[in-house]
C-alpha cells in the first residue's frame, strides 16, 4: 500500500536524521572514552586504538583521592533527600492552594511565579547560610535546592490536584480521616502521575545542578558529581578520555530513573504541566 | 433563638485544609529565597567587597547600564530567549506529532529525543564545545567531507550566541516534545473524526485540530523554556564563556562576570536588572498565553 | 440509633443566604427525603449535618448531643456521595475498610464487617478490585457498603443515584429502601428527583431558596400540597394551573371561573376570599377525562399515545398550556378542540401569595 | 620534631562528615587543609611536598583541596575567604589579586617567620600589606614573552628579534614559507592577553611613572601611546594574517603543544608553560626557545616579569603553627629541590639557596640572561598597580580577532578599569 509505504519511508528518514543528530554525539562521548591520552586529543569521531576505557574509569574514579566516589555518594544523597522532601512540601502546598481559597491564594501564586522568574541572589544567599551555619554543608545545599525547585514542582500538583474530585477529600473526612490522614493516604497517592514527572525532572535537574554546589558547597569532602568535570579541564590542561569517560559515568545514574520511569513521563506530563 | 444569641457554637471546625500544610514549604523558601532576594535589593545599593559594604544609592545600577556590554546582552539574551523557546515550540510540536502518529520505532525515537535532557548542562557544553570545533571538530571535518567550509561556530562572533542557541534546543527540546505529546494525547478523537467526516486533509487536521487544541501544552513550553532562556548561564559558560570577546554574552553571564570580579554590590544590582527584565516580559506573555487559554 | 433535631440553622456565603433558618425534626429511624430544583440549597443542608459545612447559625443535634462544632468523624454518620468518591487507588477491601482502619479497629474485626458489608451487598466477589475496574451500579454498591461497614447512627445520601441509567436507578432505588428496613437506621436522602422522594420516603422536607415549604409523608404532599411550589414541584406530569376568578364564596367552597375555565365550584377554605379576587387553580394531569360539557375547553396541540393511557397537550384560549394524561387510547388529532371536566374535590385553590386554599380535613 | 606533640586523623576526609576544615579542631589532630588550582603542575607539586612533608612528620595528615582556576578560582577563594570556610593553607596569586582578598582582614602574617629572611624583598612587596608580609613563593619568578620554535628558526635562518620590526619581518618570512607565524589560543580567554601585559615592560621604558600615574587615574591606556602599542601589536599580528586558522578555539594545551612540534613559530605566553610542555610533549622540550616581548628600540630590550603565586595561611586556621611550619618548608631550599624534581625547572627563584639544576631546558636559559647582571627586567603592571580591570582579557580577544580596533579597545579597557578602581575605593577615580 502506499501509504504505508510512505510511512516506512518516512520512519527510516526519522530513524536516520535522529541518529545523526541525537545518537552521533553521544556515540562520540563512548568513543572517547575508549581511547588513551593521546588519540582523545585529537577530538575526532574515530574508533579507539585499543580498549582504554577501564583504565579511564579507573583514573576517573581514583583521581584526587577517589573523590568520585565521595561525589557520587554526596550526590546521590542530596538528590535523593530534596526531591523527596519537594515532593512533599510541594504537594502540600499544591493541595491546599487548589482547595482552599483565600485572600492569600493571589499572593502565594505569585510568590510561586517569582520564584520561577527570579535568578536567585547568590552572594546574599551565601552570607545567610554562613549565618545559619548552613554553608557548606549538605543539608544546606538540600534546602537550597529544595528552595529553588519548590515553584515549578509546586505549579504541577496545583494543577493536578484540582482535577482531582473534592467529594474523594469529604468522603475521607466522613470515614473520620484528618488532615493529615487525606493528604497522606488519599491525595498523595493519587498524584503518583505528577510526582513520577517531579522525581525525574527534579532529580536529573539536581544531580546536574553545577552552579549551585560551585557556590554553596566548597571542599573537597562535599565535592559532587558536577564538579569532578572540573578535574580533567583545568586552566592548564585537558585529558579528553578522562574528561568524556567522566562525562559518561555521571550520565549513568539520570538514565537509570529515565529507564525506571519512561513509560510513565508523559502520563506525569499529561496530568500536570498540560492542564495548568 | 437566633444563630447570635449561641455565639460558641460558631467556633470553626479545623479546616481540612489547614493553612500550616504551607508552613514548612514557606519556612525553606521565605529563608532560602525569599530573604536573600530582598537582602539582594539592599545590598544592589552597596559597593560590597564581601567583607563590607558602603551604601552608594543607585550608583550600581548607574554602572551596570554604562557597561559597554550589557546593551548588547540584553538583546543578546531576549534574542536566545526567543530563539530557543521558538524553536522548542516548533520543533517539539512536530516531533511530538511525529511520534504520537503510527511511526516506527517510536519508543526508540523517543527516548532518543528525550535523551540529552539527562545529560548534565556542562557535560553538554563540553561535549560541543569539542565538536563545533572549528578546524579539529567533527561538525566541521564532516562538512569539509562534503566539501563545505564549516564555519566557526563558536569563534565567529556574528555566529556564537546562536550555535550555543542550536544546542540548547538540541538538549532541552526533548522535554518539549513530552509535554506535547502529553498535550495531543489529551486531545479528544473526536475532534479529528469529526474533522474528517468534514472532510478534512493531514494537514487541515493539524492546523485546525492539533494547533489550537494543544495550546495549553504550547503555553507551558514557551513558558518554561523563555524563562529558561532568559535565564540561561550554564551553557553559555561553558560553550563560549560570553565570548569571543562580548559576543554571546547575555545579562546572566555579564553579572556573573561582575561577579567573579568581586564587583557583589554591581552583580548584585545586574541581578535586579534581570528580574526586572524577565518580569516585563514574561508578566504579559504569560497573561497572553492564559487569556487565550480562556476563550478556548 | 438517633434522631436529629435543627433549630434555625442558617448558612451564609459571605453575604449571600443559602439556608434560611431552617427548623426540622427528623426521627430516630426515619428515611427523610430532601427534594427541591437544584439550588435549593438541599445539599448544603445534607453537608451541614455531615459536618462538611460549617453552620453559620442555630443548632444541629444529632441523638442528643449538639453538633455544630463536632468533627465529621465524631458525629456518627456515614455519607453515599453522588460520584461515589471511592478511593481509585485502593482496592474495594480497603475503600470498605478505610474508616475502620483510620478508627483502628483490630485488623481481624475489620476484616468481618468488612466480609459482612459485602455480604449484605452481595459483592464478595469484587473486593479485590479497584474502583476503576467496575460498572457504575457495582461502584455504587461499593460506595453504601463503605458507609454501612461502620454502623453508623445516621445515613446521609447525595443524590446518589443519577449517576446510574434509568433501569439501574429503578433497582437501586428498592434496594435502598430494602436496606432501610433492614437496618432501621435514620436515613437523610437528597434528590432532585420527586419519584425518588415519593416512593422512598418516610417524610419528604421540600425546600426552595434556602427554605423549607412543607414536611410531610408523600400522600400528604401530593394531596394536600401547602403552597403553589410544593403541588408543583411533587406529582408527575406537573400539576396544571390556571388564573381563576372568584365566583361565589360560601361556607366551605369557591366557586371560580375563568375564560379558560367555565364555573367550577371547588372545596377549599374561604376565610379572608372575596368575589371578584383573583385565585390560581390547579389541577392534575391525571385527575382530567374528558366530558362533552366539561368545564374546561382547549385545543390538542399534542397526542401521545401511550396504548394504556394518552397524554393530551392542550392549550387553552388564554393560552395557558396543559395536560392531561387520559385513560386508555384515545384517538384524538392535533388542532382538534376537546372539553375535560375535572373532579372539583381534587382540584385546588391558592390565593394569590401562593398558599393552597384547602378545606380542612373532615 | 620539636613540635607539639601530633597526632594523625587519618581518613578523616575520607569520612566526608566534616562539614568545614576549621571545625576541626586540628590544634592536637595535626590536620591541615591546603587548598590550589587544579593545574596539573600545581597538583603535582604540591602533592610532592605535602608526600615529603608527611614523610618527614608522620603524625600529620594533610589533605590537597583543588579549586578551578582562572576567575572562577578567584571567585571560590574570595567566597570562602569572606565566609570564613578557608583551607589552612592555600595557593593564590601575587601582586594586585593579592590586594582584592583582603589580606590583613583575612591571612596570617608571616613577617618575622624564620624562612622570610630567605625571600627575596621583590617578591615579599607583592605579598605584603598593612606593613606585614603574608607570602611565600608557590613557583620561581616568570617571564611574560614568547615562546619560539628553534627548528623553524635554524631552518629559515632567523634571528631572535630585539624590536618590534624585526619581529613582525620574521613572521612574515615564515608565513612566506607556508607556516603559522603567531599562535593564539582564544579557546581559554586568559591567554589572549599576553601581548599586551608582556609588553609593559617597554610601556615603562618610555613612560617610567605610568604605573602611579595609572593607580591615581592620571595616566590611561588610551591616551598614552605606549600603552595602546600592546594592544595594537595584538591587532597587526592578526591583520597580517599569522594566526592559526583555529586561533578562536584553540586552548592553551594546543597553543603549547603547537609551538613545540612546530605547527608554529611563536607563542606568546609566560614562562610557566615550560612546565606543560616538559609534561605533554617532553620529547620537544629542547625545540622551545624564549625571548622577551620585542620593543620599539633594541637598545633596551627587556623582559617583563612575574612574580610568582603565593601559598597564604588563612587566619581562621585552626593550626597556626603547623600551617606555618609547612609553609616554611614549602618556602625553603628542600622545597625548591622537591619542586625541581615534581615538574623541573621553570625559572629562577626568589628563595635564598634555591638552585636550578645545570641541565634546565632551553626556554628557561633563555629567560635568565634577563635577571642576570647586564639584563634588563621590570615587573609587571599587576604587581606595581592594584587595579586589574576584569574584562582584559575579553577585549584581547576581541581586539585581536578583528572584532575591535585597538584604539578602541584600549578605551574600553580604561571604562573597565576605572571600575575596578572605583570598587577598590582608590582616590582619585
Amino acid at each position: 500500500m502506499k501509504k504505508s509505504r510512505a510511512s516506512i519511508i518516512g520512519g527510516i528518514a526519522a530513524i536516520a536524521a535522529t541518529f545523526v543528530v541525537f545518537v552521533i554525539p553521544f556515540l562520540f562521548i563512548i568513543l572517547m572514552a575508549f581511547k588513551d591520552k593521546q588519540q582523545s586529543a585529537l577530538r575526532d569521531f574515530s574508533w579507539p586504538n585499543g580498549f582504554h576505557l577501564f583504565e579511564n574509569l579507573y583514573e576517573v574514579i581514583k583521581t584526587r583521592n577517589w573523590m568520585m566516589i565521595t561525589a557520587f555518594i554526596n550526590s546521590s544523597l542530596i538528590t535523593v533527600v530534596s526531591v523527596t522532601l519537594l515532593i512533599v512540601l510541594a504537594a502540600m502546598v499544591g493541595f491546599v492552594l487548589a482547595r482552599r481559597k483565600t485572600k492569600w491564594n493571589g499572593t502565594i501564586e505569585f510568590l510561586i511565579l517569582a520564584g520561577l522568574m527570579i535568578p536567585p541572589a547568590v552572594v546574599p544567599t551565601i552570607w545567610l547560610l554562613q549565618g545559619l551555619k548552613l554553608f557548606g554543608t549538605l543539608h544546606g545545599m538540600i534546602l537550597i535546592q529544595v528552595a529553588y525547585n519548590l515553584p515549578f514542582s509546586i505549579i504541577l500538583y496545583r494543577a493536578f490536584i484540582a482535577t482531582i474530585p473534592r467529594e474523594l477529600d469529604e468522603a475521607a473526612v466522613i470515614d473520620g480521616a484528618r488532615p493529615l490522614d487525606v493528604f497522606f493516604r488519599i491525595i498523595l497517592p493519587l498524584l503518583w502521575p505528577v510526582t513520577v514527572t517531579n522525581i525525574v525532572v527534579q532529580s536529573v535537574g539536581i544531580f546536574n545542578d553545577f552552579t549551585n554546589p560551585l557556590y554553596y558547597l566548597p571542599g573537597n569532602q562535599n565535592a559532587t558529581v558536577q564538579l569532578t568535570l572540573y578535574n580533567f579541564q583545568s586552566q592548564f590542561s585537558t585529558a579528553y578520555n578522562l574528561l568524556f569517560t567522566n562525562i559518561l559515568l555521571i550520565t549513568i545514574p539520570p538514565l537509570i530513573v529515565f529507564m525506571f520511569f519512561n513509560r510513565q513521563i508523559v502520563a506525569g506530563m499529561t496530568a500536570g504541566a498540560v492542564k495548568g | 433563638m437566633t444563630a447570635s444569641a449561641v455565639p460558641a457554637l460558631k467556633m470553626q471546625r479545623r479546616s481540612l485544609y489547614p493553612g500550616w500544610f504551607y508552613a514548612p514549604a514557606a519556612v525553606v523558601y521565605s529563608v532560602l529565597f525569599l530573604a536573600p532576594t530582598f537582602a539582594s535589593l539592599y545590598f544592589s545599593l552597596t559597593r560590597w567587597t564581601l567583607f563590607d559594604a558602603t551604601f552608594i544609592g543607585l550608583d550600581n545600577f548607574a554602572q551596570f547600564f554604562r557597561e559597554p556590554f550589557l546593551i548588547q546582552g540584553l538583546v543578546n539574551t531576549v534574542i536566545y530567549a526567543v530563539i530557543t523557546s521558538g524553536l522548542k515550540v516548533v520543533i517539539g510540536m512536530m516531533l511530538a506529532v511525529m511520534l504520537t502518529s503510527q511511526i516506527m520505532a517510536r519508543g526508540y525515537l523517543r527516548s532518543v529525543i528525550f535523551f540529552p535532557v539527562l545529560v548534565s548542562t556542562i557535560g553538554v557544553g563540553m561535549t560541543f564545545t569539542v565538536l563545533m570545533h572549528p578546524t579539529l571538530g567533527m561538525i566541521n571535518q564532516t562538512l569539509a567531507m562534503i566539501g563545505i567550509q564549516g564555519p566557526g561556530w563558536l569563534v565567529d562572533p556574528k555566529l556564537a550566541l546562536f550555535s550555543v542557541a542550536l544546542v540548547d534546543v538540541w538538549k532541552g527540546v526533548g522535554l518539549a516534545t513530552v509535554i506535547y505529546i502529553a498535550g495531543l494525547v489529551a486531545i479528544p478523537k473526536d475532534y479529528y473524526e469529526a474533522a474528517r467526516i468534514d472532510g478534512a486533509t493531514k494537514l487541515q487536521n493539524f492546523f485546525y485540530v492539533t494547533l489550537p487544541l494543544s495550546r495549553p501544552a504550547t503555553a507551558t513550553v514557551i513558558t518554561l523554556s523563555f524563562i529558561g532562556g532568559l535565564r540561561t548561564f550554564d551553557l553559555i559558560w561553558a560553550m563560549t564563556k560570553g565570548g569571543p570577546g562580548f559576543a554571546s554574552d547575555t545579562v546572566a553571564s555579564v553579572i556573573y562576570k561582575q561577579y567573579q570580579a568581586g564587583f557583589y554590590g554591581l552583580s548584585t544590582a545586574g541581578n535586579v536588572v534581570l528580574f526586572i527584565l524577565i518580569a516585563v516580559l514574561v508578566v504579559p506573555l504569560t497573561m497572553f498565553l492564559n487569556r487565550k487559554q480562556g476563550h478556548e | 440509633m438517633a434522631g436529629l433535631e435543627l433549630k434555625n440553622i442558617q448558612k451564609t456565603y459571605g453575604k449571600v443566604e443559602v439556608i434560611k433558618g431552617v427548623d426540622l425534626t427528623i426521627e430516630d429511624g426515619e428515611f427523610v427525603v430532601f427534594v427541591g430544583p437544584s439550588g435549593c440549597g438541599k445539599s448544603t443542608l445534607l453537608r451541614m449535618i455531615a459536618g462538611l459545612e460549617d453552620i453559620t447559625g442555630g443548632e444541629l443535634y444529632i441523638g442528643d448531643k449538639l453538633c455544630n462544632a463536632v468533627e465529621p468523624r465524631d458525629r456518627s454518620i456515614a455519607m453515599v456521595f453522588q460520584s461515589y468518591a471511592l478511593y481509585p487507588h485502593m482496592t474495594v477491601y480497603d475503600n470498605v475498610g478505610f474508616g475502620l482502619k483510620l478508627a483502628k479497629t483490630p485488623k481481624d474485626v475489620r476484616d468481618q464487617k468488612i466480609r459482612e458489608a459485602a455480604r449484605i451487598l452481595k459483592m464478595e466477589h469484587l473486593l479485590d478490585r479497584k474502583p476503576g475496574q467496575l460498572s457504575g451500579g457495582q461502584r455504587q454498591r461499593v460506595a453504601i457498603g463503605r458507609a454501612i461497614v461502620r454502623k453508623p447512627e445516621v445515613f446521609l445520601f447525595d443524590e446518589p443515584l443519577s449517576n446510574l441509567d434509568a433501569a439501574l436507578r429503578v433497582d437501586t432505588r428498592m434496594e435502598i429502601a430494602k436496606l432501610h428496613a433492614d437496618l432501621g437506621a435514620t436515613m437523610i436522602y437528597v434528590t432532585h428527583d420527586q419519584v425518588e422522594a415519593m416512593t422512598l420516603a418516610d417524610k419528604i422536607v421540600v425546600l426552595d431558596a434556602g427554605v423549607v415549604q412543607q414536611v410531610g409523608s408523600p400522600i400528604e404532599l401530593y394531596q394536600r400540597p401547602t403552597n403553589l411550589f410544593v403541588a408543583g414541584f411533587i406529582g408527575s406530569p406537573k400539576m396544571n394551573f390556571v388564573e381563576v376568578t372568584v365566583e361565589v364564596v360560601d361556607g366551605d367552597s369557591i366557586t371560580v371561573s375563568s375564560k379558560d375555565v367555565a364555573s367550577l365550584r371547588v372545596p377549599a377554605t374561604s376565610a379572608g376570599v372575596k368575589v371578584g379576587d383573583k385565585l390560581t387553580l390547579g389541577i392534575r394531569p391525571h385527575d382530567l377525562v374528558p366530558a362533552n360539557n366539561g368545564a374546561i375547553v382547549g385545543r390538542v396541540s399534542l397526542v401521545e399515545r401511550l396504548g394504556n393511557e394518552t397524554i393530551v397537550n392542550l392549550e387553552l384560549s388564554s393560552g395557558a398550556a396543559w395536560l392531561a394524561v387520559l385513560e386508555g387510547d384515545q384517538p384524538l388529532r392535533v388542532g382538534e378542540s376537546l372539553a375535560l371536566a375535572a373532579e372539583p374535590a381534587k382540584a385546588i385553590l391558592f390565593d394569590k401569595d401562593g398558599k393552597s386554599l384547602l378545606a380542612p380535613l373532615s | 620534631m620539636t613540635k607539639t606533640k601530633l597526632f594523625a586523623l587519618t581518613g578523616a576526609s575520607l569520612l566526608g562528615l566534616m562539614m568545614t576544615a576549621n571545625a576541626v579542631n586540628a590544634q592536637q589532630s595535626g590536620y591541615l587543609s591546603f587548598l590550589i588550582d587544579n593545574g596539573p603542575q600545581s597538583v603535582a607539586v604540591a602533592e610532592a611536598w605535602v608526600a615529603a612533608y608527611t614523610a618527614k612528620n608522620p603524625d600529620v595528615t594533610i589533605d590537597i583541596e583543588v579549586r578551578p582556576g582562572g576567575g572562577e578560582g578567584d571567585n571560590i577563594v574570595k567566597t570562602r575567604l569572606a565566609t570564613g570556610a578557608m583551607a589552612d593553607v592555600f595557593f593564590y596569586n601575587s601582586g594586585s589579586l593579592f590586594q582584592a582578598i583582603n589580606p590583613v582582614q583575612n591571612l596570617l602574617p608571616v613577617t618575622n617567620e624564620p624562612w622570610q629572611a630567605g625571600i627575596q624583598d621583590s617578591f615579599k612587596s607583592v605579598v605584603s600589606a598593612g606593613g606585614e608580609v603574608y607570602g611565600t613563593p608557590f613557583a620561581p619568578a616568570m617571564g611574560g614573552g614568547i615562546f619560539y620554535n628553534k627548528p623553524i628558526y635554524e631552518e629559515l635562518g632567523l634571528e631572535i628579534p630585539k624590536t618590534w620590526d624585526e619581529f613582525m619581518a620574521n613572521n612574515e618570512k615564515i608565513k612566506a614559507a607556508g607556516k603559522t607565524a603567531v599562535i593564539q589560543t582564544y579557546g581559554e580567554t586568559w591567554t589572549s592577553q599576553l601581548f599586551v601585559l608582556a609588553d609593559f615592560y617597554n610601556v615603562l621604558t618610555e613612560v617610567p611613572d605610568f604605573a602611579e600615574k595609572f593607580t591615581a587615574g592620571e595616566a590611561k591606556f588610551a591616551t598614552t601611546p605606549a600603552a595602546v602599542r600592546g594592544f595594537e601589536k595584538l591587532q597587526e599580528v592578526y591583520e597580517a594574517g599569522f594566526l592559526n586558522a583555529d586561533f578562536g578555539a584553540a586552548t592553551y594545551p594546543d597553543g603549547i603543544r603547537m609551538v613545540a612540534t612546530g605547527e608554529g613559530a611563536h607563542y606568546p605566553m609566560l614562562t610557566f608553560g615550560i612546565g606543560a610542555i616538559a609534561e605533554t610533549v617532553p620529547d620537544h622540550l629542547q625545540d622551545v626557545g624564549f625571548f622577551a616581548q620585542p620593543g620599539d628600540d633594541a637598545a633596551t630590550n627587556g623582559l617583563t616579569t612575574w612574580m610568582p603565586d603565593s601559598v597564604y595561611i588563612a587566619k581562621t586556621t585552626a593550626a597556626p603553627d603547623l600551617a606555618k611550619d609547612f609553609v616554611g618548608f614549602i618556602g625553603s631550599p628542600e622545597g625548591c629541590d622537591i619542586r625541581n624534581e615534581a615538574v623541573g625547572a621553570t625559572g629562577p627563584y626568589m628563595i635564598a639557596g634555591c638552585e636550578l639544576p645545570a641541565d634546565v631546558p632551553p626556554a628557561v636559559a633563555d629567560m635568565l640572561p634577563y635577571f642576570q647582571e647586564g639584563g634588563h627586567n621590570g615587573p609587571a603592571l599587576e604587581f606595581l598597580s592594584p587595579i586589574k580591570g576584569p574584562a582584559l582579557e575579553q577585549i584581547t580577544v576581541e581586539v585581536g580577532s578583528g572584532i575591535r580596533q585597538a584604539a578602541d579597545g584600549a578605551a574600553l579597557y580604561d571604562e573597565d578599569v576605572r571600575k575596578q578602581a572605583q570598587q577598590l575605593g582608590l582616590a582619585g577615580w
